[in-house]
Formats: structure tokens, sequence, C-alpha cells
């Protein structure tokens, strides 16, 4: 923490009680467990099963989360030799492979592995795994199999193509696909735990889920203005709340109402996330070096403000959806909103892209960014895949310059931040030159 | 007059330009869809007259340009084919189809979209599970395509021409099972390479000529005298395998391959569609059911509520159990390309499922290069010194 | 009249460049770097200094740069080797877009404007077998003086080709090809199109802009030079000293840092 | 590095001889061939069959058979420990894990791209450090403090390390910390093959007793090591070979032997 003292940036105060529910969950988790309540390990799946475990009174985990905290504990290593030596090719995904080197420990000594950090993830009743954005995300549940008899639910969420959403009638029958999915899904928890679904506790907590979404989206909004009041460090430090939402969502929603209000008292007051001038305005892609979060202070002392990050860890842009009653229904809507919504300003743009790349072109307009900084994951193909296309779009578009810092979820090592930071500063003349193209071109903000 | 080559002689002509009759085709007033992996539903283009392609990668050219919108921590097969394609080399295809295969075969979709903006261009967003919801969503797809396919021919697609179009590639289907029951005599009557060759040739030419040609492959491969010797019989399973680099080099090294489990094989080939009322419902079910992919999720019994590993690896497995035993095999080659999220978690499981019944299997994992072949030629090797 | 120093610390070479106003160089030096930066800068800048005649009170500002920057103790700021290069490169070459600068231990290659502004760039790994290193290890074991390994190498009939992409392996391989008969100048040029292939791949990650400058000590080989302007297809843009690139580079934004340009 | 086992039908080892492989693999072959013909006082013709193994295994022209180095290492080690699970191979050239399982290999690992994790780095670093290569594990034993090793490539490895010296960090601490660089590559590698008891580790690195510990410390595990850990694959060949013409003689089949050419044997007279 003794960046954080010369006060490089300046921190969300509201940022840290959302911080902290992470924390939380993993301790709700290991009590939750312990009082014999039933476990499911859950892929994000972006808004779709989270609250319908909820209802249904059942503890979400994280493993996705659990690789990075296992990363930051040091403990990886180990999981990943044991996943390793279990015949796992090692191009995998690194959070992948720590969680079956995690979960064969845990079943070779029937108990938590002792020393696992946050107490460890208690075994699972299910695993919810989902079909949306990652390939590791349901074959790596399903290579679980190995060693939990738990049964895997795979949710499935359509991922059309910009020109295909907009073919007659695909928009209703992908909804309708999703609403099917997810009824199926209740009826298999039904099955599962012996009792039924409550709905009414469902409408609340959908709405709930919704509702803070929407203040979250808000406080991103502001961050438009110039200088930008919220860092990205702030951002990841707070996104576990809507991302894994653990605990009592209504204490989230305040949580997030809060965070609004500092935040709007920033920009009515004109006050940045730099104690100094903000030179650069960046967008980051997709996930932040967890370990080694100090090199954002680093740059912020050289102007660097971070003002926007990965689409996929924003919320959706708000519809009204008061009028659709099927719980299940809004859920969909929501989601596929998440995906979608901005779909048609892609297709009038000929972004075919989708969401793995327009999103940014809008975001880099939106929050007036000079440059973008992409950090390719050895082992995360999700984070990597679409990050040539979108340095390729910003620059032929926009003319903004993106760098490319490479690193790895679990090989630590992999990002070096000296290396990273002499390449930061040559990458400051190249943000100069293309403002400079920029505003020769007509794009300068 | 030009006499025309037969059987396996034309299959290596095909093999080694495969293009060349397409083009002339186009050169004819044809159109050419192209497609990628195994999910695209063929009969639909057959049914529409439009001569369908199957996109291949090229092990033996570097990969330059594809860098330039793919990372390099991606599947080397796609970012190959996405290489040939800004480089020109599908330029002569009038559309492309694509399927939701893995998350790569789905962004790279986009980027063919973007960069080479074919003519016509359409991706099927096919879904991860055979779920009930699936299986309808999976139809609803289909008609989506219908509707752009129409929209680009300016023709209807009836279902009586669909239909034809399936009994047209059922047909193909069962001559290539009937080629393969060639392949269980010890020694096969054709090598894997030269299986392979026939496979790559097939997926080069409409329908009815690959039928053709298969006719006269089968006839001149059950009349052959001076074939193959004994050897140690393989299988080999796993990711695309579109150049016979690999399989001339396990072959070379005392091995016959009389089994595969690829997608330029069996995968592709073995089930047929069923000829349902509207014959949507069959496709429908064949393309996301029967194929069996590992990119699909599936297990044992669906939505119940208890597991147990070894049935569920049966369930998905056991065919390759038959396959060993009809074709009478001592050992199995796993492989995929480097960074092949899809066959990569497969491979504990499928390993564990070999073990269960006895059979001898080694993984190689390789980078999709011609060049970097060599250091697996040792693993080989050793693998067959092991089992024979 | 005001002059400035850049001081480039490599991991091979230290070297060094005084420009006078109007980027105008007045002195340069290159020393082994050896085992103590410290000492080799101090070293460069009193040669540098005699070399000019003047004293150190003169220099308005100096700029270190290169592997070793931070040894250097009288410096009055550090800048990434990589503007410095793209700098230098500019002010020889003005229509020169990209340059591949290849050191000692790892290489690059960089996109400028007109301005000599970075506008991208790739940095390889470290490995040997992709920096001028490998060419050092070769011309060891070939027992062939680093000077005319380029010369030697352009007499080539039938390069060979290397089977193995590590430096260590690769100098085993020469040594065998020697015992085999196979002539110097065949290996040579074998290595020279081993790295020139390397280095292709590292461009075509960043794409190739003519016109195209090559630097730092792959620069003064001209049988490298000849065998990436084959597998490039274009005319390399060659420095005279284009080991000095960087060090000059460093000079020449000492003068605009004290301007505030 | 060339090694030569003579075996006799029971199974004893009648000669031993190792030389350098150096550039020209035939010539060399032929000679350490000839050494080990003269300590076992036999003449080639009394052979009855000749496999050869390794890197450089067809370049022996008067082998009878090429077999590759991991059937014939599993073989070797086998014989020696016949509870062996797991066997590590580093050799100069390349750096392998065996898996074995009842005797039979079932799987294995290998490492032959980079240098770094092979011996070949201790050999070019050794020589930069002006020390033999015998010397580096009791050195490295007197370690207290060894140094981090932060250069991945063998090459910069080595800068690296002479820069310590100058720093007067002392040569213990140096060695100790590359034989810590050189195992725990390899055993990342090897640990694919998961990791199980017993673990024999051979090769000409074996003998490096330095790397031997920092093998125990880096599996957790005891390592066995054979007597002369240099010879098992040579070893596992010749058994292959005494079980072929063994095998061939009691189905009453002649040797399975290839033509020896006249103008090869001509080499050893
Ligand atoms: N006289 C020369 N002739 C040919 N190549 C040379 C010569 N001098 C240096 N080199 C090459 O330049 C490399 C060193 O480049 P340099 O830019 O000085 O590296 P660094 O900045 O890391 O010290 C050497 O590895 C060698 O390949
Ligand atoms: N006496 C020794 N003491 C320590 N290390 C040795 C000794 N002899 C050989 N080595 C190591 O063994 C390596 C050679 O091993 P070897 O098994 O003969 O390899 P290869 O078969 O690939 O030639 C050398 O690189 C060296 O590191
Ligand atoms: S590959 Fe990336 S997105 Fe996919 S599970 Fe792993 S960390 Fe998550
Ligand atoms: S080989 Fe694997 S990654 Fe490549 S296209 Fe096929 S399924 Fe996708
Ligand atoms: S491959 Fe060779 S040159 Fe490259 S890092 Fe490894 S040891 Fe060094």
């Amino acid at each position: 923490m003794t960046n954080e003292k010369k006060r490089t940036i300046n921190r969300l105060k509201t940022m840290y009680p959302l911080r902290a529910l992470l924390d939380e969950m993993y301790k709700g988790n290991i009590e939750a467990s312990k009082a014999g309540k039933p476990t499911a390990w859950c892929m994000v799946t972006f808004w779709e099963g989270d609250v319908i475990l909820k209802a249904m009174d059942v503890e979400s985990v994280y493993p996705e989360n659990y690789g990075a905290v296992c990363a930051a504990f040091g403990a990886a290593p180990a999981y990943l030799d044991r996943s390793d030596a279990d015949g796992f090719p090692t191009h995998m995904c690194g959070y992948a492979r720590n969680c079956l080197g995690y979960t064969a420990r845990m079943m070779d000594l029937g108990e938590i592995p002792p020393g696992a950090p946050m107490g460890g993830m208690p075994k699972p009743i299910l695993l919810l795994s989902s079909g949306s954005l990652c390939d590791a995300h349901y074959k790596w549940f399903q290579a679980l199999g190995r060693y939990l008899d738990a049964p895997v639910w795979t949710m499935e969420l359509p991922l059309p193509g910009v020109k295909e959403s907009r073919i007659e009638g695909a928009y209703e029958h992908n909804i309708g696909f999703m609403v099917a999915e997810l009824r199926e899904f209740v009826t298999f928890l039904e099955r599962l735990l012996s009792k039924k679904m409550d709905w009414d506790k469902l409408d609340e907590l959908i709405d709930d889920m919704i509702e803070m979404n929407r203040v979250w989206y808000e406080i991103n909004e502001l961050r438009k203005a110039r200088p930008c009041p919220m860092h990205s460090r702030d951002f990841w430090s707070s996104m576990s709340g809507s991302l894994y939402p653990s605990g009592d969502l209504k204490v989230s929603v305040d949580l997030y109402r809060k965070m609004y209000d500092e935040v709007k008292y920033r920009v009515d007051n004109n006050i940045g996330a730099l104690p100094i001038e903000e030179k650069y305005r960046l967008l980051f892609l997709e996930l932040p070096p967890w370990h080694s979060l100090g090199f954002f202070n680093q740059l912020a002392e050289r102007g660097w403000n971070f003002v926007v990050e990965s689409w996929s860890y924003h919320p959706p842009q708000p519809i009204d959806l008061t009028k659709v009653s099927d719980p299940l229904e809004r859920i969909a809507r929501f989601t596929y909103q998440w995906l979608t919504g901005r779909f048609p300003d892609a297709f009038n743009a000929g972004e075919w892209g989708g969401y793995s790349a327009y999103p940014y072109l809008e975001y880099a307009q939106d929050y007036q960014c000079d440059g973008a900084l992409l950090h390719p994951l050895v082992t995360c193909r999700t984070a990597t895949n679409h990050l040539m296309l979108v340095q390729d779009r910003l620059m032929k578009k926009l003319k903004i310059p993106s760098l490319v810092v490479e690193g790895d979820i679990v090989d630590l090592k992999l990002f070096d931040p000296v290396d990273a930071l002499r390449k930061a500063e040559t990458f400051e003349e190249t943000m100069n030159h293309y403002k400079k193209v920029r505003r020769q071109e007509g794009l300068e903000w | 007059m030009v006499m025309e080559s037969q059987g396996l002689a034309r299959v290596r002509e095909i093999y080694h330009d495969r293009s060349h009759r397409v083009k002339q085709l186009k050169a004819a007033g044809e159109k050419v869809i192209g497609y990628f992996c195994v999910y695209p539903v063929l009969e639909m283009l057959t049914a529409l007259n439009l001569v369908p392609y199957r996109v291949f990668g090229d092990m033996r050219e570097p990969i330059t340009k594809a860098d330039s919108c793919l990372p390099t921590v991606v599947c080397p097969f796609i970012r190959s084919a996405l290489d040939l394609g800004l480089k020109g080399k599908y330029d002569f295809l009038d559309g492309v189809v694509m399927a939701h295969v893995c998350e790569v075969g789905e962004k790279t979709a986009h980027i063919w979209n973007l960069y080479l903006n074919p003519p016509y261009f359409h991706f099927i967003d096919t879904p991860h599970t055979v779920h009930k919801a699936a299986q309808k969503q999976h139809k609803e797809l289909l008609k989506d395509f219908e509707k752009t396919l129409e929209l680009f021919t300016g023709k209807e697609l009836s279902p009586g021409r669909l239909r034809e179009a399936i009994e047209a590639h059922n047909q193909q289907r069962a001559l290539v099972r009937e080629l393969y029951n060639l392949r269980k005599p010890d020694p096969p009557l054709i090598s894997g390479t030269e299986t392979l060759q026939v496979m790559v040739a097939l997926m080069s030419l409409p329908v009815e000529e690959g039928n053709k040609l298969l006719r006269q492959v089968i006839n001149e491969v059950k009349g052959r005298k001076d074939g193959l010797q004994k050897k140690t019989r393989l299988l080999i399973w796993g990711s695309i395998i579109d150049d016979v680099a690999l399989i001339e080099m396990i072959e070379g090294l005392g091995a016959n391959l009389v089994m595969d489990d690829t997608c330029v094989g069996s995968r592709f080939y073995f089930p047929d569609v069923e000829l349902t009322d509207d014959p949507l419902d069959g496709l429908a079910y064949r393309y996301l059911v029967e194929l069996k992919c590992p990119r699909t999720f599936r297990e044992a019994v669906f939505g119940e509520t208890k597991k147990d590993y070894m049935a569920d690896l049966d369930s998905r497995f056991s065919y390759l159990k038959e396959y060993a035993r009809e074709w009478n095999v001592n050992g199995v080659i796993l492989q995929s390309v480097r960074y092949c999220d899809i066959h990569g978690y497969e491979v504990p499981q499928v390993k564990d499922y070999l073990d269960s019944i006895g059979l001898p299997s080694i993984y190689l994992e390789h980078d999709y290069s011609e060049a970097a072949l060599a250091p697996l030629r040792t693993r080989v090797q050793a693998f067959l010194e092991v089992i024979s | 009249m005001a002059w400035f120093m850049g001081i480039d610390i490599g991991s091979v070479t230290s070297k060094g460049a005084i420009t006078k106003d109007g980027k105008l160089l007045v002195a340069y030096h290159l020393l082994p770097s050896g085992a103590n930066y410290r000492a080799v800068a101090q070293r460069l800048r009193e040669e540098l200094l005699a070399r000019a005649g003047l004293s150190p009170q003169e220099i308005t500002y100096t700029i270190a740069t290169g592997y070793g920057a931070g040894s250097v103790s009288f410096s009055d700021e550090q800048v990434a080797d990589i503007r410095c290069c793209a700098r230098g490169t500019s002010s020889l070459f003005p229509s020169a877009r990209t340059v591949i600068d290849i050191q000692g231990m790892s290489s690059q290659v960089i996109r400028l404007d007109e301005e000599g502004q970075v506008t991208n760039f790739v940095v390889s790994e470290k490995c040997a077998a992709g920096s001028g290193r490998f060419l050092e290890i070769i011309a060891n074991v070939l027992r062939i003086n680093l000077n005319d390994i380029g010369p030697l190498s352009l007499k080539s009939k039938n390069p060979i080709t290397f089977t193995t992409g590590c430096a260590v392996f690769g100098e085993s391989e020469a040594i065998s090809r020697v015992a085999e008969g196979i002539s110097k100048e065949d290996i040579l040029a074998g290595v020279h199109m081993a790295l020139a292939s390397k280095l292709s791949a590292l461009i075509d990650r960043v794409g190739l802009e003519e016109q195209c400058a090559i630097s730092g000590g792959g620069g003064v080989n001209v049988g490298l030079i000849r065998s990436l302007e084959e597998k490039l297809g274009i005319q390399l843009l060659v420095p005279p000293q284009p080991q000095l690139i960087t060090a000059l580079g460093a000079a020449i934004m000492a003068e605009e840092k004290q301007k505030g340009i | 590095m060339t090694k030569v086992v003579i075996m006799d039908v029971d199974g004893g080892i009648c000669a031993r001889v190792v030389g350098p492989t150096g550039a020209e693999h035939r010539r060399l072959a032929n000679r350490v061939m000839e050494e080990a013909l003269e300590q076992a006082n036999l003449s080639f013709d009394e052979i009855s069959y000749v496999i050869a193994t390794g890197y450089g295994r067809l370049n022996v022209p008067f082998a009878d058979r090429q077999i590759t180095e991991l059937t014939c290492h599993a073989r070797g080690v086998v014989s020696l420990f016949p509870a062996v699970r797991i066997a590590i191979d580093i050799g100069g050239q390349d750096a392998k894990g065996l898996k074995i399982k009842e005797g039979k290999l079932i799987d294995f690992v290998m490492n032959d791209k980079c240098a770094a994790g092979t011996g070949r780095f201790l050999e070019v670093i050794a020589a930069a450090l002006g020390v033999k290569l015998e010397e580096l594990g009791e050195i490295s034993l007197k370690s207290t403090n060894k140094v981090k090793i932060s250069n991945t490539c063998t090459i910069f490895a080595q800068q690296e390390v002479i820069s310590y010296i100058s720093k007067g960090i002392p040569l213990e601490d140096i060695v100790a910390g590359l034989h810590d660089a050189i195992t725990s590559r390899v055993v990342k590698m090897v640990r694919r093959l998961k990791i199980e008891p017993d673990v024999v580790f051979t090769g000409g690195v074996a003998k490096n007793i330095g790397v031997v510990y920092a093998m125990k410390e880096n599996l957790g595990c005891e390592v066995l090591v054979p007597e002369e850990p240099l010879f098992t694959g040579a070893i596992g060949a010749a058994i292959l070979g005494k079980e072929l013409t063994l095998g061939a003689m009691s189905k009453g089949e002649p040797i399975p032997r290839k033509e020896r050419r006249l103008e090869e044997i001509t080499f050893f007279s």
C-alpha cells in the first residue's frame, strides 16, 4: 500500500466498501457451506444464472475470480503444476488450470487444501458454466467432471453477428432461446434441490440487480468528464459488486448510489482522479495485471489517466424492462441488451466486429481517449483474441494508437514493469503524434 | 481431347491443386461458397446450386498477414486460413459461411467479413449444447441462413430440392463409409495418407461430382493387388488435419493409420441426415446433435442431477471403442494444434477413457506448420516402439 | 552556442555523441561496455569532451539511454532508447518511416513520423538467436573478425539452412558444418538469413513502411543488410555509423528537452 | 557425448567407453566403438547385434538398427531400477522426462529447442567461469545464499554470471543459482507427467551432485541416480539388442541384421 500513500491517484472513498464485498463473499461462502448451505461454482454468466441461484438460496462461488486470488497469493503455481501433471495442456487458461489443480488436490485430501487463499472454495453441488464469450468456460467445467461428481449445467447465450442479428425475427427467437434455457435451468434446480422456485423473490432480486447495474452504468457515464473523476483502478475494485453479486443486493445498490454521489461531486467540482494535470486519457483492455497495479500509479505520475476499460465488465445501456412481467424474460432481455445493445450503431458504421471491437470505438470517442493500453494474456484467449482487431479498428477509424504490453493471468513474471514503463515512455510520443493527426483529419475532440 | 484421369490419380490432382475445379465451375457461371469446419449446412448450399468449398489453411506457408488482426496465441489453423484469405488466395469465393465452432472461429468469422467483404457472408451462431431449447434455436438459425441465401441467389429454397440435396449428401456419406470399410482388413487396402487426400478432394468438388469420383476410387481400391504391408494399426483423434504431412510422417515411421476421428474424415461424414417432413428438422438435428465434435457440450444424461465420470466418458466416447474394435486398432494418436481449447480440455478425458479400455495413446501438440513437425517424429517413433 | 551529449550504454558497446545547436554532430566515440557500466560511461564522457575540445560545464544537457542508462551518474535525464533511435534516424533520414534496430541483446522495429516521433514499435524477446549476439557467436567459432563477416558472407553461393532456432545449438551446428567442409561464407550467409527471417517476423507485427532504415550494431553488417533486403524486397537506408544512431538521437533529444520542445 | 556399451548374453557389461561426439559423428562413433572392442577384447565380427540410439543414431553406419533414445533410456533405467515411475534425463543436447509403468514407457516430454534447460547451459557457463564441469557439483554444495539468475537465455545468463563474479559474489552461490535455474526449467516440463516415486535421474548432468541436490529440492522427493548415469541409454540399447538376438534365435529365425558393408568395417582396421 506504499504506493497509495504517495497519492498518485485520488482513490474514491466509496470504492472501499464495494471492494470489501469480494472478501466478504469468500468468507460468506465458507460459513454458509459450514452451515450446510449448498454451493454452486459459477462461471461469470453475466447476469443470467446468479440471481436464479440466489433466489433458490444457493451460494455462488466464482473459480475464475479465485484464479486471480490464487495468483495474487502466490498459491497458483502448486495448483498449476498439479493440473499440468494431470495432462492438461499448458497453453490453456491459467485460471482453469489453477482450478483443475485446486480441485484435484481438494478431492485427494477430502477437504479444502490447507493454506488455500481466502479460506478456499467449498465443494459444490453444481457447476454452472456458460456458453458466453469464452470456450474455456464450458470446457473447463466439463473437465472438472474428472474430479467432481457434481452435475454441470451449461447456460446458453446467443452471440449473433451484427448483420445476422438484424434478420427479421432474429431478435425474438434469440430472446425466446434464452428464456427457454433459463426455464429449463430453473426446472433442473428445482429437481436438484427438491424445492420450488420462489418466483416473487426472484422478481424482486432481478429488479435489484437491474437497478444496481443502472446506477453502476450512470457512474461510468460520469467518467466522460474532463478531467475524468474515476480511474480504472477504482472501477476494477468495485466491479465485483455487479459481476459477482454477493450478499444482499439492496446493500450493493446502496453502495453504488453512494459511489455515484462521490463521483458526481467530483465532476461538479472539477476534481480529477489524478492529483496532477490529466495529460493522456486511456482505454484499457482487458484484464489488468492484478499483481502489478502499482504500474498504473507510475503511469499516473506521468499524467496518464485510465478513463474506461473492458466493455464486458460494464453494465448494459439501460432499457425499459418494466413492462416485461416474466422475470426470466427480464433477465434475458437485460443480458441480450448487454451483448447487442450497440449493434444497430455498429451496423450503421459497417463494423462487423460486433461486441468484440465496436464498443471500444464508441468508448474511445465518448471518453475522448488518446490511446489504448492492450494487455494480451498468454493463457487467456478470450481477453486476447480481439485485441489486434481493436488495435486496427481504433487506428483505422479514429487514429488512436495502442500500446501492447504482454502479460499473463497466472504467470505473473510475464509482465515486466520496467520494460513496460520504457515502452510507455515511448508511447507518449506516439499519442502526441496521433493527436496531431486526428486534429488534421478533424477527428480531435 | 484430354483424357480425364480417374480414381486416385484424379484425387491426387485435385489434392495438389484444390481450387482448380471450382474455378472452372465459376468460369462457367456457377457460384462457389467457402465454408469453415463442419457446422455450416451444406445441403442448403447444394439445393440452391451453390458449390460448397471447404476453406483450409496451408501448413507450408508462413503466416504473415493474419497477425495484424489475430494474435499469435490462437489456433494456427485459423490464423493460416485467414492469412490465405488476406493474401487473396480465396478471392474466387462468391461467399463464405462460418459457424460458431469455437471462440476464435467466431471472431475470425467477423474479421473475415470485415476485411475480405465477400459478396455473400453468413455466420451461424451454432448453440453450444444439445438442450431442447438449443435444438429449436438451431432450426431458427437455419431459417435465418435460408433467408440470406435466398436473398443472395434470388431463388427460393424448395423443400423438394432440399430433400434431393440431402439424399445426394447422404449418398456421399454412405460411399465414404464404404471406403472406410476398405481400411478394416489387415493390411488396409488404402493408406491414411490416400484417404485424407480423398477427403480433401471431396471437400473441393460439388457433391455429385464427388460421388462419382468416390465410386471410381472405391472400385480401384477394391481391386488392388500389391497394396500396403501389415504394420501397427493406429487411430488418430483430434483437431483438424487438412494436409497429409502429419499422416505421411506417421505412416513413414512404420504404421498404418486405419481410422480417424477428425473433421476431415469420419467426424464429418459418418452421421447421415434423417429425411424428416420438414427437412430443416433433420438437418438441424444432425448438424447440432449428431456431429461429434468436442466444441459441443454434452453430458451423460441431460438434466440428470447426478453425475458419474466414467459413465459420462462412456456416453461421450464409446464410439471410439467401436472404431477401435471394428478397425482393429493397436493404438491411438491424440493430436491437437496448439492453442485449441476445444480439444485441449478434452485430451485428459479421452486419455482416461482409452486407458480404461486398455488402448495405448499418445498426445501430440503441433503448430500447424510442416517445418515444425520434425520434433514429433521421435515421439511418434518411440510410441510405436512401445506399443509394438 | 550550446552543446548537448547523448550516452547510450548498450549490452555490448557503449556509444556517445556530442551535438551543438542545430543538431550538428561534433564528436562521437564507441567503447566496449564491459562489466562496469559506471566506469565506461565516465571514460566515454572524458573521451567525447576531449574530442570536442570542451569542458564538462560547457555541456548544456545530457541524456542517457540504453540497457545501462541507470549507471550514467552525470546525466540530466534518462530516455527510452526506442525514442532516441527514432530521433537519431530521422535526423539523418527525414524520409524514414521504419527503422530496424539490431542490438546485442534484442532487436526492435520502430515506425516513426516525419519529426522522428515514434508512431509504433515492437521489441523482440531476449533470446540470443534473435539479436546481434548470434552473429558474434558464429563469427567467434569461425575465427573471423566481426568486421569481416558481412563482406565475406556476400561471396556465398549456397547459404546453409540452420536447423535450430537456438544460438547455442547454432554454434555447434556451425562447427559441424565446418567439419563437413562447408565454406565459412556459406555458413555466415546462413546465419544472416536465419536472423533476417526472425527479424522479418518481428517487422510483420508492426508492418513495414518504406522508407526503412537500419540501425544498431546489426547495421554495420553488409551481409545482414543484404539478407534483410532480399527477405523484405526493399532497399534499406543505411547510415554511415549505424551503431551510433541511438546516442546521436539522445543528444538531439537533449537539445529538444533543453529548449522545451 | 558418444557412449558404447558391450554386453554379454547374460547381461554382463564387458566394455563401457565414452568419447566426445564432436562435429563428425560418424568417424567418432567408429573410434569409440573401436576402443570398446579393445576393452572387451573382441573383434567387431563377434558382436551379434548393434543398436544405435540418441540424437546422432542415424549417423552410426555400422548399426543393425536405430531405436529412439526414449525407448532405450526407458529400457536402461528399468533394468537398473525396476520400480522406476519417472525418469529424468538431462544430456547435453536435450532434456527429457519419461513416465514408466510396469517397466514400460507410457509417456514422455522433451526439450531440444532451447539450450537453457539442457546440459549445454552448464557447459557454456562453466566454460565462461573457467570451472570444470566435474567440479560444479562440489562447488555449489558450499553455497549458503544462491543467486537468482534472471536471464533465461544461456548466452545472456552467461553474461549475467560474469557480472556477478565482477561484483564479488561468491562462486558457490552463483553455481548453486545456475543449478537451480536449469533444474527448475526441467522440472517444470517434467511435471506434466505427474511425478511419482521412484524418480530416477540420468544423463551426463546427473553426474553433477549439485543438480541432483537441486532436483531433490525442486521435486520435494528422493531422486535415484545410477552409478554411471551417462550410460543408461547405451545399456538400454544393448539390452534391446540382446533381446532381439535371443528372440530370433529361440524362434530359430535368422538375426535381423543389416548387411554390414565392407567399406565401413574397414574403418576399424
Ligand atoms: N564491426 C562490426 N561488424 C559487424 N557487426 C558488428 C560490428 N560491430 C558490432 N556488430 C554487431 O552489432 C551488435 C551489437 O550492437 P549494438 O547496437 O552495439 O548493441 P548494444 O547496444 O546492445 O551494445 C553485435 O552483436 C554485432 O552483431
Ligand atoms: N563429469 C561430469 N560432471 C558434471 N557434469 C557432467 C559431467 N560429464 C558430463 N556432464 C554434463 O552432462 C552433459 C552431457 O550429457 P550426456 O548425457 O552425455 O548428453 P548427450 O547424450 O546429449 O551428449 C554435459 O552437457 C554436462 O552438462
Ligand atoms: S480464458 Fe480468460 S475469459 Fe476464459 S475463463 Fe480463462 S480467464 Fe476467463
Ligand atoms: S482447431 Fe480448435 S481452435 Fe482451431 S478452429 Fe478447430 S476447434 Fe477452433
Ligand atoms: S533458444 Fe538459445 S539463444 Fe534463445 S533463449 Fe534459448 S538458449 Fe538463448
